[in-house]
């Protein structure tokens, strides 16, 4: 019950490569290589992601590679980038750009619900946006309120766009390659407090690196992580919890302090959706919690319970109950306060299993 | 600070509102022929001076003079003369056709033909343009089927867009016309993304984006100008400057004491300021902007000065806000009119000529409109299937989109 | 049964002034004439609005009343408008601007979500941004998938901001008067189907004008209805209906043509909520139904049902329904097949009333 | 079109990079004094040459020289280099306070002090400046007390924001500070509303908005400087073009062959590009733009010349981007020391009493360090309580924050 017991999908085990330990960050580097290597079509660009590879250091030594015409710098234009990554997918080109917080993605919002989500359903085909607009999200930095959003919620509520956020190296590297192959718009979310190893919330222990945990074990080639399919991450009978990103890890460590036997779903894509592996789940265990870093109102959580609700009414013991961030701007200094931890998880699971 | 008076919000108007006549002196207009033609390969800041002045080719007699005076066929000319006369019988019969209830909406192009036309001509098949809805005479120069525009103005069975979209939002790409969006400006970035990607790929396609003189407030065409300038995208940013954006005067946009191509100078990108009511200096100051776009020199930005002559869509009401009149006073004509009196100038074209040519263009719209009635209208309810609206939101149909289909039971 | 049976709340029926038949494009008018005329620090402007008096002719005459530097002309730039109502209430004024469509909001949605949101918790109440933004929204016009549009759930997942949806000329007179005294920035959404009369979605009949309508009566001065109260717009015993905007007089219909004796709530304020009011009326009927325009994914109806769960999981006898537009763009031709008629309102009714 | 060759994506780059030297003639100097001063009235079209050139008051002696040359007392200048040192000594206690964990972010302005510091000097109480992070000269210039500073630095519980914000996001009304919003470039087109609201009001105040060359690409600084225009504001617009945006320099921003100020002018608004590390420069520019708009003559765009001495922040590197040594190459060299030669120049400073004044300036600084840490700091836990954190994010809080802080058991 202790180590992360993540069942593995056929279509995943299937991959023959050797694979290397790497952080989130070196998964996700190398998924972006693997396709500019393989396809002509991928750019790549954003603000400081060419010559000096990123903040993050995502795409760190992909110039030098590819060249300056396959990746580069961006000037400082959210909007701009995602309306020039718009124009090139009309071209044929399937641009990766990213945006240098999901926070930022704001300025740019008019680009991807009006234009990006809609292009192809507004031409009936005649032109396509099948870009990947990769962002980091979530908090655990102290980044304050503009470093620390989760706006996954608003992009689900954009018909058009697919929004999908992985919880460990493998699947970072195994969705961000099917996105970039999808011919559909994707939002790609990367909990940047996952990026170093599997945090779990206990902010005052210790950094697990991602090469103590079996998901930081990624094959160096192609393959891929299909979207709109949730894993188990962890099984368990006595209730379901609905989570994605960094609230996996944070779940886990809930359950097992708790000594609830929660069988945690990772949604990995967000939406569209594997509602039927959700479904399968709640009416099996009979309870729900939905967990997730961003503000709780109109959050997908609230989605997320609609569905349970609609589809496992009759099989449902208790409400289903949500533990979200607060709806006030990520502070600063009460970051932890703010942060859905394990014990704020930990407690609505006892309070869902005593209903 | 005492000895400062109160300071006062300045809210620029028009000169002439209704009741009183538009003084136009406030366009600034240098005569034909007058301004300078630079080098292809000129930089950027030595086009400063074009786009403070005018670039005009036909005077008033209808002689081409000057630098800008292109070298182009009688039979161009005289294809440019029937596009352009193609599009207002077109815009003139959809306004009716709209009134008719035969579709939702219509936005007419009168006064401004000149500019996608001749632009269009001086264009290469498989350069794709960016355009907003007023720019139909691309399509007209084009010679795209007018059953295909007319069943997307009615919304009927054969639509092309299945009926998803306003009326006049069009695309279509094997003409190298983009989807029409309905938010303002958001084409004139793309346009710059798509350059960038032919730039990428080494090909030698290039882009034109379209913007009005209003939407230029927008951020797309910041970021347009921006990113064509840092990457030096082969692409023409068009600004049309048909000195109104539904209400509002083109100072609201910014207008007032400057220009239009004047942003381009100062981003960095080669800029002209043209008369857009002249087929000639159209085309010429295209071909000079396509030559630069197309030999890795970079945008060109260029204000096209025309007039919105008709109402802003079908659903406005211009007398309302400036003299109902205005038109007919605008110093730079009629580009119709201006075009004919050339051709007939130099002996290329005749009024018989032109009668008959109106007579076969109107009778060739008259029946592709018959056509296209036999598809349907929104009114008689003959419209895309409820099916078609599940469609291509994704490029497979998603589960929940499949059930949200079978909930409506269609 | 037939008639509207909203009941007048005690803080709305104290007003003594005379009531005029107005449409809720006069009502509109007629609270920014009002509010310009009690308070220096208002000012209204928007695209189109000044001279000419807006699309919808919301502000005609307010510039020749009041002046050009109190309701003026602004540029194309939905971004620069709010921007520039952020910078104006920071001085000290209540800017009220229009955004010609909401579907044009997104282009301002940094400046709404970033700023005029965060303002007052950011700097500690050193600055605020209290600030009005008219939009018009929803369908019903074959305007499109860009003239249609009814984004409500983004705002509401905004902390911060206030979202109002009237449904009816005396509401939405109230309630602007209310959104221009309140000191946090409010999101004003104006069904535009609803302006000239009480459209309740059968499209192919004769459209009701406001004059035959009892809401359309209309005090000439100040009142105000409150912020975060909803009003029961029907009583009923049967099932509870929460609808906002057009879907309060689609519902009603609904309502009428199945004989099912629905409880609608006209939410008025969508966030903050009345949340007592939608409590009290499910724990008394033990059945309810979310209706709104907007698409159904994360649509504010997700977060209804998720309230309404977890506030009245034991009384709940049926799975709350959505009924809501599809999750496509909004279509131009085929808008009745999208817009959520009293036939589909209907048809959830009965299903819900028979599980 | 087959006679062109492919096309190819132009990617701008800097002209130095680690290991091998700028060469910083990219910059375009102008000499000391040899720039032109116009009219405080005159147009905005007439300042089409200032956006190009540089102007400059102090030579390579120090000396004061030219049209620009302000009339400033040796009181003022001395209050001038009293700010600087103080900004600078600041800033450096306060990136050793980072590095001890006291913090958790710190962002320095080292090398652009000259500009906020002689601004705000020239600014009247009652102006409200709209700053980025870089302007913490603006603070010092207007005695802010550093204590207040400090606590919101450490987050601690005398912090006046609550702790709510990263450090340097300071907001202090009465100093005329405007808070500082973590996305970029939204604060310019504010000023703007600020300065509209000021004239709507008939008040004489005005605003001074501020951005770095990076953030010109974004969407706010274009709709600054659209409605600044249209509606004439009284706002100034600076650019503070200190080279480098993170790890990109200011061509990837839209600055080869071309100038920040240049940006105004094409928008109808006076500019002037100034030698930011000269602070009689920034003095006499910044009052000629504050007599402008005071008489309702409108904005001016001033493009600061200086460069990002330091990292961007303390999570940055720039030696990974840039020559390391970068800084001692640049040609306008350090704004603290070249106004300290100028008053020994003049004969109101000497060494002794510049080295006095670093004293006391640095045991200033550590002193309020001591008492700001008496309040508490991130890392000792002493922070704004957990309540505060649903507090003013409406002016009453709404049921749904009671219950969400009651769940949270503060
Ligand atoms: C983002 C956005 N804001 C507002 C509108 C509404 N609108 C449609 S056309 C128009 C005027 C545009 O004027 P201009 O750019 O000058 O083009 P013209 O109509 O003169 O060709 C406006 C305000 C819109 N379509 N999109
Ligand atoms: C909207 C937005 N996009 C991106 C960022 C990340 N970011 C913070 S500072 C910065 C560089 C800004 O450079 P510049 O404007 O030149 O200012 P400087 O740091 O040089 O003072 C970037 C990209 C941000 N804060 N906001
Ligand atoms: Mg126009
Ligand atoms: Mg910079």
């Amino acid at each position: 019950m202790n180590a992360p017991t993540r069942m593995m999908r056929a279509d995943e085990s299937a991959t023959k490569h050797t694979k290397t330990p790497m952080t989130m960050i070196q998964a996700l580097r190398s998924a972006m290589d693997v396709m500019l290597e393989r396809d002509d079509n991928v750019v790549i660009f954003g603000e400081d992601v060419g010559y000096f590879g990123g903040v993050f250091r995502c795409t760190e030594g992909l110039q030098a590679k590819h060249g300056k015409s396959r990746v580069f710098d961006a000037p400082i234009s959210e909007g701009g980038i995602v309306g020039v990554a718009v124009g090139m997918g009309a071209y044929g080109l399937r641009p990766v750009v990213e945006i240098q917080f999901a926070d930022y993605s704001y300025p740019a919002f008019d680009q991807i619900a009006s234009e990006a989500a809609r292009l192809r359903y507004r031409s009936a085909c005649d032109f396509t946006a099948p870009l990947t607009i990769r962002m980091p999200c979530g908090g655990g930095i102290y980044g304050g309120q503009t470093h620390s959003q989760s706006p996954e919620a608003l992009f689900t509520h954009v018909c058009g766009l697919r929004t999908v956020m992985p919880s460990n190296p493998y699947d970072a590297k195994g969705l961000l390659i099917a996105a970039i192959e999808c011919d559909d718009p994707v939002i790609f979310l990367e909990p940047k407090r996952l990026y170093n190893g599997p945090f779990d919330g206990h902010h005052d222990q210790p950094v697990v690196p991602w090469t103590k945990h079996p998901l930081g074990a990624v094959p160096e080639g192609y393959y891929t992580v299909p979207l709109e399919s949730a894993a188990v991450f962890r099984p368990g009978k006595d209730l379901t919890v609905l989570a994605y990103g960094t609230m996996v890890f944070v779940a886990e460590a809930a359950a097992r302090e708790t000594g609830i036997d929660a069988e945690i779903i990772d949604l990995r894509s967000i939406w569209p959706l594997d509602l039927d592996t959700i479904v399968a789940s709640v009416k099996k265990t009979g309870r729900c919690v939905v967990v997730h870093e961003a503000t709780r109102t109109s959050g997908f959580g609230a989605e997320l319970v609609a569905l349970v609700q609609e589809h496992c009414f009759y099989h449902l013991e208790a409400p289903i109950e949500r533990v979200t961030g607060w709806d006030t701007p990520y502070p600063h200094a009460q970051e932890w306060a703010y942060f859905a931890g394990p014990k704020r998880v930990g407690a609505a699971l006892k309070r869902v299993m005593e209903a | 600070m005492n000895q400062h008076p109160p300071l006062h919000l300045h809210v620029p108007e028009p000169t002439g509102r209704p009741g009183h006549d538009t003084d136009f002196s406030y366009l600034h207009l240098s005569r034909a022929g007058e301004v300078r033609r630079p080098p292809v390969d000129a930089l950027p800041s030595d086009t400063s001076d074009l786009a403070y002045t005018l670039v005009r080719v036909l005077d008033d007699e209808g002689c081409a003079i000057g630098p800008w005076a292109p070298d182009i066929t009688p039979d161009l000319l005289r294809f440019g003369l029937r596009a352009m006369m193609k599009t207002r019988i077109f815009d003139a019969r959809m306004v009716i056709a709209q009134r008719q209830k035969k579709m939702s909406f219509y936005m007419q192009s009168l006064g401004e033909e000149a500019i996608g036309t001749a632009h269009a001509l001086a264009l290469s098949e498989g350069d794709m343009c960016f355009p907003t809805y007023r720019q139909q005479s691309l399509l007209m120069a084009r010679e795209v089927p007018l059953v295909d525009l007319i069943c997307q103005l009615f919304s009927n069975e054969h639509d092309p867009l299945k009926g998803r979209q306003l009326p006049v939002m069009y695309s279509v790409r094997k003409a190298g016309f983009f989807s029409i969006s309905g938010n303002l400006a958001t084409q004139f970035i793309q346009a710059v993304g798509w350059g960038m990607a032919s730039a990428i790929k080494g090909d030698t396609k290039i882009a034109s984006a379209w913007i009005g003189d209003g939407a230029t407030a927008e951020s797309d065409f910041h970021t347009a100008l921006t990113f064509a300038h840092v990457y030096r995208a082969p692409v023409i940013l068009n600004v049309v400057n048909n000195q109104w954006a539904i209400s509002t005067f083109q100072t609201i946009a910014g207008g007032e004491s400057t220009t239009f191509a004047a942003r381009g100078v100062g981003c960095g990108i080669a800029s002209l300021r043209v008369d857009g009511n002249d087929f000639l200096a159209v085309y010429a100051a295209s071909q000079w902007a396509i030559e630069r776009a197309r030999s890795n020199l970079g945008p060109t930005l260029i204000e096209w000065l025309t007039y919105r002559a008709g109402p802003h869509s079908t659903s406005d009401d211009p007398s309302k806000y400036r003299p109902a009149d205005d038109w007919s006073h605008f110093p730079l004509g009629d580009p119709l009119a201006r075009l004919k009196q050339h051709l007939i100038g130099i002996g290329v074209w005749s009024e018989q000529e032109h009668q008959e040519t109106h007579d076969a263009l109107e009778a060739e719209v008259i029946a592709a409109q018959k056509e296209a009635e036999r598809y349907g209208t929104l009114s008689d309810g003959r419209i895309p299937s409820a099916s078609a609206m599940f469609e291509d939101v994704y490029k497979e149909m998603p589960a929940h989109l499949r059930r949200q289909r079978q909930e409506l039971g269609v």
